[in-house]
């Protein structure tokens, strides 16, 4: 009785009693649903582009944050640490073309995920073996205060998490949509060799979507590693960007943000009001369970590519 | 030369539908049980009983049951870290709950327990495929976690939710569990409990049962076309494998581990049968032993390796070119053949078969 | 020509993987003090050699880790640290079997703290549920006596794992003891997102202490999360697996005020600390402190390794210089008597207090004490604080019982 | 060789190895002179896609290699080039199959078309009217997802794609499959006329014998990975093995499919 | 061997429309197929050829119009129920399960008469094998009657396209239909193999008296054997009625057929 109280009426009088309190874990919840964005995003540009689930995005932010950080450390300002760090991203995508992705052309979705992986495996060890796997301080001088807002508690950094978001969710979209590239990318990932045949120079392709990739990796990585240090369970983040791609589909770039913003919101308030009664610590499973729901109705997400079945 | 079929006829169905039709192959399936049960129990370490062979059996056992469920009948799992904890928490509880109950049939009743689990997260994957399925199967696998970390019944109330196996035997002293047992009777018992469930998975897979996965799998909406009832098919892919997976969770933490909390089954652990079955070979029995040598016992070579060569390399250092290694050899051998290591074996037999000429 | 003697040491760290950053301070700090240990000669005469193997703070890993260097070149190992709680609870059993003792310093499974049903199990100096009972201490003290904590709201934040479940039921035993209100909010491993449990901490039940059962990148995470809800750093208590200075420097200035236990008194101001680095960095303190030097995990590691060797000290007294085996260093650690004295000797005057084992007492009565991070190193904050080791012990008792049943194990008689 | 002067392309004895074991082509030559249509024909599994393939480079993504022999486009060797370097050359392919890029608009698609393109919007528009103006049907479906269309509407959108790209020689993988009878005379009409205005090269691989020797100047008959006939379109057309097997003539009658008999002859060239 | 004697018009098509958002794929289209007939679709590209062998299958479901198959009216049901009432089918893209041999295949094809038990197929003893054995000779039979011997064991995968066409016939006849639904099964074929594949279709229709509805673009091949031409244009029914009569129709030269050619 009890347990069923805490489950259904206790919640939500607690809301309609607590208003701001709810409103701060429901701010809470999309600001933090717009960190996971950022990292959905990079898997998105790949699927998106080329039909790979990147296993190895998360490896790939750990990897940024760490040169990025790793290059301050050795004394090098920020603004050429930035540069550098782009310049490595950009030297890892064509090596990741030239190595990988460039001998697997047309091969099943499954087995590009997996090298995906051996590409994870390798940034893990590789980035640790140059820069150590200490934790490192990273601040970039985004202001980490509160302001109260009406009692309502809102961060700095979030905000400014946000705006990057934003941002770049709208260039990247308008690329995808708009641009002769964008076209071509879309076509690549529907079908590897139709795209070759009509003359889209896949390497090519695959070089910039990775670079792209490897750059938003970086914006995730720098604001991650300015929340929690640069360390190795950075690449960890990846797992929660996944539940974020499935509302999203992934093969929308609005649609990362949005899965974003549901996911964050609902698994805050989830766990905020419904958490302890079952004990807490339901946010992970309750993000996929969401996602589930949503597959459910929408088996391609909200806003993905339609899944097609003809005979 | 050495491969050739030819000259083998076979004179009626029955012959032609045994598991292995060819001479050759019947040659190879008897050594390997013979090193299985002779040459490795004999010249084998404790070392190499208990920290290679147990842990590499029982995750290939849990590969076979993904591999059911991805590689034959096409649902992308990574729910499986969930379905091993499932099956290790369930036999715990039948062990401590009846301790009078024989241990074989705690283990095939927690992969029953799993199956009934399974069969409950795979109803999704009637509407969600592909990659979003993958996705989706990591509810169970959070879900189930958090379950049995959370609530303290299902580790009799212990302390820190570390389950731990009570000592049991099989018969008489023939410890298998606990302080008792041997590395060489549980190898014993782990070895004869996998390959027959091999040779079960593979009986199912060449049967009408595996067909219509294979079916689904290649082509869903051809297979419901001709007339195969998806949802039946697809419940009892995730029932059978899940069964795999908890009876291999439950081996996991009563012969290997020991004791275990539900960490050792987390996400990682799904991902890792993933890689196994992916590298070894989808829709191959014999691949997922190969990808569970590959994926479990290849890092623990590499890293022991300069161990035994007598250099003093840093474990750090070890740690992170291991890791390297891995990706490299990962994608080396995609690269070489995308579908996994028994279709390399497959080819190889291809061209010994040719042999001496090229083509 | 008679071979030296040697003892072997198997050692199970973590140099790599989401943990590493506390794992290597530790091993640094375990090494460097056998290193020592052999430049002075060894231990009387005997010299250590030692194995490391990754674990990565994996169970399974540490598993095979233990079966690959418990033996090496024919010399077995006599004592395992495992360095993580679950790996503890997994290798009991096995280490058992194989006569090697464990020592789990301030880790582990607190019941094996109980001699007499697990003879080669070692939690000294403390156990985590001392440890609970001593910063329950703490917090009485500063709300000004313990009979002020009823009605008080302390919350715990814990890692959701075996390591962090630990001191679940002596917080609950406590909060009965002395009429808190006790609230627990676990974090799932690694711990990247804790706005959730902040949020609920901070600004729905408002405690008036928070406890944290954390490691790795979630305690980081938790001080700047418990910041950005404006919780008063000094009541937040860490435990000492959150206590370092990878916990406090990510967080920037959020963290100055935090404050957590230990064992020891931070710091590198020991004559064994300058002994190490003239000894091993030429007394080169930049070079030593790439190497943690003087960190607060780095001198667990120290400390941890002296322990050992003390152990092994008194085993040789009763079976001779030489090196000893598990059951000879069980001995050696059930007769252990490291008085303040013994640590001054030792080179760690002021470091710690003393340590006196039994053989079915295996963790002694060792105080605690409190730091706190200024922003830039930790400094003690609080006297020596003892455990209630009068509430703690027939919880040791019971736990200890029930898994000698679950077991069929007969516990041993002790004088 | 037929009326037109310079070879544009010649295939000099290449063998294809499928996954390091299969041995599909056996040592094909073929020659396509400058502004030629030049059929290839052949039974299925002949290897007539993979010689096309093995001529744009698009071998690479089906695990096959040429092992043997060259490929010359306009005199140079072509065996390493991209096939994005080869359409900047004006060399496209028609895949056989459709495969169109299912979630890309018809529009979308015809627009990938023209991605190495450098002439201006102005003349890829101006080709994309040409292409609506070829296939009506397109015009209609233009706004709609190709994995939805229709079989034959999908073999338009991979005609029209590689049109798009004004291409100087256009290699056209069995393009009647799947079609209507008018519609295949009619894409065998713009073939020709490709041919005869633009002066496109076409090489052509054709299982429908009848209207591709019809249209071409010339033809090579493929069996089992050689080549085994070759002649120009008349000769290979009064060919009675060509009737007989290609073309389903008996004795100038083409015989009912009510009727075939249940016996084969040999082909004369296997014997 | 003789033909079978027209029977009863075994399935009945009335006024069935099917839109998909705007497109009208089919509208009011109404025919009869008779039981052991040979009935043809023919139809410019996008007509609503597929779509309606599609509705008649039950993978769509039409939104209007009823559709009766013995007698009885179909309801929109799962799609498996069809194949387990006697219809199967091949598809215009070539719809075989690529990772398995053609035996396996044509194997599947059986799977409306097989009795799967997981746990009996474990063991592969008893009944599982009985069964098993059972079909196995079936499949041998049509794999006889389709002459792929020497594929058996090939993955079909690798199989050059018309032999795929054919493995996916035998799929469809493995069932043992009582009406059989072709996708232009001789697209994509030489003159040669069109006239094996016309002499399987004819041979089946002989010998079982399957009912047989096959969508085709060879003239040859629709005139010379279907016993009745429907024709559709975009959706709607053009014409309707012997092979002679349609092949005459002006209206269906001017919209598919083109310059009368054979
Ligand atoms: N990717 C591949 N891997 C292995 N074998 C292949 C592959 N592609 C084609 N083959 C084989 O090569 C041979 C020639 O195939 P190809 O597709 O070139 O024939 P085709 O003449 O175009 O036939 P069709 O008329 O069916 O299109 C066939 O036997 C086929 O099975
Ligand atoms: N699932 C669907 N969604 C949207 N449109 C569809 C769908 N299925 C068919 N169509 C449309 O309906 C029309 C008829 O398609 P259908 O496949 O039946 O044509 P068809 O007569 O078989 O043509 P073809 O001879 O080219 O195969 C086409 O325009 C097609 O684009
Ligand atoms: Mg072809
Ligand atoms: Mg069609």
């Amino acid at each position: 009785m009890e347990f069923l109280h805490a489950m259904t009426i206790g919640p939500i009088v607690e809301i309609i009693e607590y208003p701001t309190f709810f409103m701060e874990v429901l701010i809470g919840g999309l600001l933090t649903g717009v960190m996971y964005s950022l990292v959905a995003l990079g898997f998105v540009l790949i699927f998106k582009a080329s039909g790979v689930f990147n296993f190895a995005q998360g490896a790939m932010v750990l990897f940024a944050a760490l040169t990025f950080v790793g290059l301050m450390e050795h004394g090098l300002p920020m603004w050429a640490a930035l540069i550098a760090t782009v310049a490595v991203m950009i030297a890892l995508a064509y090596a990741i073309e030239r190595l990988v992705l460039g001998k697997l052309v047309n091969q099943e979705p499954i087995i590009l995920f997996m090298a995906t992986l051996g590409i994870a495996f390798f940034l893990d060890g590789f980035g640790q073996t140059i820069w150590g796997s200490d934790v490192k301080p990273l601040d970039v001088g985004i202001p980490s205060d509160a302001i109260d807002v009406g009692g309502v508690l809102i961060n700095w950094f979030d905000i400014t998490a946000a705006v990057v978001a934003g941002l770049m969710v709208a260039v990247l979209a308008i690329f995808f949509q708009k641009t002769r590239i964008g076209r071509a990318l879309r076509a690549v990932a529907d079908d590897h060799q139709a795209a070759l045949s009509v003359g889209i120079p896949l390497k090519t392709i695959w070089m910039v979507v990775w670079s792209v990739a490897g750059i938003v990796g970086l914006v995730a990585g720098v604001m991650w590693g300015s929340k929690l240090g640069v360390q190795f369970t950075l690449s960890l983040i990846a797992l929660k960007a996944l539940p974020v791609l499935m509302i999203g589909g992934f093969t929308s770039i609005p649609g990362a943000i949005i899965g974003g913003l549901i996911v964050g919101a609902g698994e805050k308030v989830a766990e905020v009001f419904w958490g302890p009664a079952v004990g807490g610590a339901i946010e992970d499973w309750f993000a996929y369970m969401l996602a589930m729901a949503f597959l459910v109705f929408r088996p391609q997400g909200l806003f993905g590519d339609k899944i097609i079945e003809r005979v | 030369m050495f491969y050739r079929e030819a000259g083998q006829f076979k004179t009626n169905y029955a012959k032609d539908q045994g598991i292995f039709p060819i001479l050759q192959d019947r040659i190879w399936i008897y050594f390997v049980l013979v090193v299985a049960f002779v040459i490795i129990p004999v010249f084998g370490t404790d070392y190499f009983l208990g920290s290679i062979m147990l842990p590499f059996l029982v995750l290939s056992l849990a590969a076979i049951g993904l591999n059911i469920l991805t590689g034959y009948a096409g649902q992308l799992s990574l729910g499986t870290g969930g379905f091993m904890a499932c099956g290790a928490f369930a036999a715990y509880k039948l062990s401590t709950g009846f301790p009078d109950m024989n241990i074989i049939i705690v283990f095939l009743l927690s992969g029953g327990i799993t199956a009934f689990v399974g069969v409950m997260f795979g109803i999704p994957s009637l509407r969600i495929k592909g990659f979003y399925l993958a996705v989706a199967t990591l509810a169970a696998q959070f879900f189930l976690l958090w379950l049995f970390n959370r609530v303290p019944w299902f580790t009799n109330y212990s302390d820190s939710g570390v389950i731990s196996a009570p000592p049991r035997a099989i018969f008489g002293d023939f410890f298998i569990t606990g302080p008792d047992a041997t590395h060489l009777s549980k190898y014993l018992f782990v070895v004869t409990f996998v390959i027959l469930f091999a040779l079960a998975a593979k009986n199912i897979t060449r049967s009408g049962t595996g067909r219509n996965w294979m079916a689904i799998r290649d082509m869903d909406i051809a297979a419901e076309i001709i007339g195969i009832r998806a949802m039946q098919t697809k419940l009892s892919a995730f029932a059978v494998s899940s069964f795999y997976c908890g009876v291999a969770g439950a081996l996991w933490a009563f012969l290997y581990s020991g004791s275990v909390e539900p960490l050792s089954f987390d996400v990682n652990r799904s991902f890792q049968i993933l890689f196994m079955i992916i590298i070894g070979g989808l829709g191959s029995i014999m691949g997922s032993f190969l990808g569970a040598a590959f994926i479990m016992v290849l890092p623990i070579l590499i890293s022991s390796l300069p161990g035994m060569l007598g250099l003093s390399i840093p474990v750090d250092v070890i740690s992170h070119v291991e890791f390297m290694i891995m990706g490299a050899l990962i994608i080396f051998f995609l690269i070489v053949e995308p579908h996994g290591l028994a279709r390399l074996w497959t080819v190889a037999k291809e061209k010994l078969r040719l042999w001496p000429f090229p083509h | 020509p008679v071979q030296a003697d040697e003892q072997y040491m198997p050692l199970l760290v973590y140099r790599s993987g989401p943990y590493a950053p506390g794992g290597i301070p530790y091993a640094n700090g375990l090494v460097d003090y056998f290193k020592y240990v052999n430049a002075q000669g060894g231990v009387n005469g005997v010299k250590l050699t030692w194995e490391e193997c990754d674990t990565g703070y994996n169970t399974a890993r540490g598993v095979e880790c233990y079966e690959r260097i418990k033996i090496k070149d024919g010399k077995k190992g006599a004592v395992v640290m495992p360095l993580s709680t679950g790996i503890t609870y997994a290798l009991i059993e096995r280490a058992a079997k194989d006569g090697i003792v464990i020592h789990s310093m301030g880790y582990g499974r607190t019941a094996a703290s109980d001699g007499t049903v697990f003879p080669l199990v070692f939690t000294a100096p403390a156990t985590y549920w001392s440890q609970a009972t001593a910063i329950t201490k703490y917090i009485g003290s500063e709300v000004g006596g313990m009979d002020k904590l009823k009605g008080k709201k302390i919350s715990l934040v814990y890692h959701d794992s075996a390591y962090g479940k630990e001191p679940i039921n002596t917080f609950i035993a406590l909060s009965k003891k002395y009429g808190f209100k006790f609230t627990k909010h676990p974090v799932a491993h690694p711990g990247l997102e804790q706005k959730a449990t902040w949020l609920t901490i901070g600004r729905k039940i408002r405690p008036d202490y928070v406890v944290m059962w954390g490691w790795g990148v979630m305690n980081s995470t938790a001080i700047k999360e418990a910041a950005a809800v404006k919780f008063p750093m000094d009541r937040f208590i860490g435990n000492w697996w959150a206590a370092s200075e990878n916990d406090t420097r990510p967080p920037g200035k959020a963290s100055i005020g935090y404050k957590a236990a230990s064992f020891y008194v931070p710091g590198n101001f020991t004559k064994l600390h300058a002994d190490i680095l003239k000894g091993l960095y030429g007394g080169d303190k930049a070079a030593a402190l790439k190497n943690n030097w003087g960190e607060v995990l780095y001198n667990r590691g120290m400390v941890n390794g002296a322990i050992i060797i003390e152990a092994m000290k008194v085993a040789q007294k009763k079976f001779g210089n030489r090196s000893v085996n598990g059951t000879e260093i069980a001995y050696g650690f059930e007769n252990m008597d490291m008085t303040e004295e013994r640590f001054a000797e030792l080179g760690m005057k002021d470091f710690m207090k003393s340590i006196k084992l039994s053989c079915a007492d295996h963790e002694g009565t060792s105080p605690l004490i409190i730091t706190q991070w200024d922003g830039n190193t930790w400094k003690p904050v609080s006297d020596w604080i003892m455990p209630d080791h009068a509430m703690v012990r027939p919880m040791y008792k019971e736990a200890a019982m029930k898994y000698a049943k679950e077991k069929g194990i007969t516990p041993r008689k002790c004088m | 060789m037929s009326d037109t002067g310079n070879t544009l392309l010649s295939v000099n004895n290449i063998e294809v190895i499928y996954d390091h074991v299969i041995l599909v082509l056996k040592g094909v030559s073929l020659e396509v002179p400058e502004g030629g249509i030049v059929a290839l024909l052949g039974a299925n599994g002949a290897g007539k896609t993979t010689t096309l393939k093995a001529v744009s480079n698009l071998l690479g993504a089906e695990r096959g290699d040429v092992t043997k022999g060259s490929i010359e486009y306009m005199g140079d060797q072509i065996d390493k080039l991209t096939p994005s370097e080869l359409v900047k050359r004006g060399v496209i392919q028609v895949m056989e199959g459709r495969h169109c890029f299912e979630h890309l608009t018809v529009e979308e698609n015809l627009m990938t078309g023209a991605y190495t393109r450098t002439d201006g919007r102005a003349a890829i528009e101006e080709s994309l009217e040409k292409v609506f103006h070829y296939f009506p049907r397109l015009r209609e479906r233009s706004t709609s997802l190709a994995g939805y269309t229709s079989g034959g509407e999908q073999q338009m959108v991979a005609i029209g794609r590689a049109l798009m790209a004004n291409p100087k020689m256009i290699l056209l993988d069995e393009p009647s499959m799947g079609l209507a009878p008018q519609l295949v005379e009619e894409i065998f009409e713009i073939v020709h006329r490709l041919n005869k205005k633009e002066g496109v090269s076409i090489l052509l691989a054709e299982q429908n014998a009848m209207v591709g020797l019809r249209y071409a100047d010339y033809g090579y008959i493929l069996e089992n990975g050689r080549v085994v006939m070759d002649g120009d379109g008349e000769s290979l057309r009064s060919n009675e093995d060509v009737k007989e097997f290609y073309l389903g003539l008996e004795s100038g009658e083409r015989k009912s499919f009510r009727d075939v008999k249940h016996y084969r002859r040999r082909k004369r060239w296997l014997s | 061997m003789a033909r079978p004697e027209a029977g009863d018009v075994i399935l009945k098509v009335e006024n069935i429309s099917l839109s998909f958002g705007g497109v009208k794929a089919l509208s009011d289209i109404s025919f009869e197929a008779r039981e052991h007939q040979l009935t043809a679709i023919i139809g410019p590209n996008g007509a609503g050829k597929s779509s309606m062998l599609n509705c008649i299958q039950g993978f769509y479901h039409p939104q209007e119009g009823t559709i009766t198959y013995r007698g009885i009216v179909r309801k929109p049901e799962k799609s498996h129920e069809a194949a387990r009432n006697g219809i199967a089918r091949t598809f215009q893209n070539i719809a075989l399960f690529k990772g398995m041999s053609t035996l396996d295949n044509i194997m599947t094809g059986r799977n409306t008469k097989m009795k799967s038990n997981v746990f009996l197929d474990a063991l592969y003893l008893g009944p599982s094998l009985k069964q098993e054995l059972e079909h196995r000779e079936k499949a041998e039979q049509i794999i006889e009657f389709l002459e792929i011997n020497s594929i058996r064991k090939t993955p079909v995968g690798r199989l050059p396209y018309g032999l795929q066409k054919r493995v996916e016939l035998g799929r469809a006849l493995a069932a043992e239909p009582d009406v059989l639904l072709l996708d232009e099964p001789m697209a994509g074929m030489n003159i040669e193999e069109k006239e094996d594949m016309c002499r399987f279709v004819l041979d089946v229709n002989e010998e079982f008296g399957t009912t047989i509805v096959l969508i085709e673009h060879d003239m040859g091949v629709v005139m010379d054997i279907s016993d009745h031409v429907v024709v559709l244009d975009y959706g709607k029914k053009l014409a309707d009625g012997a092979p002679d009569e349609v092949r005459n129709n002006q209206d269906v030269i001017d919209a598919y057929l083109g310059v009368a050619h054979d």
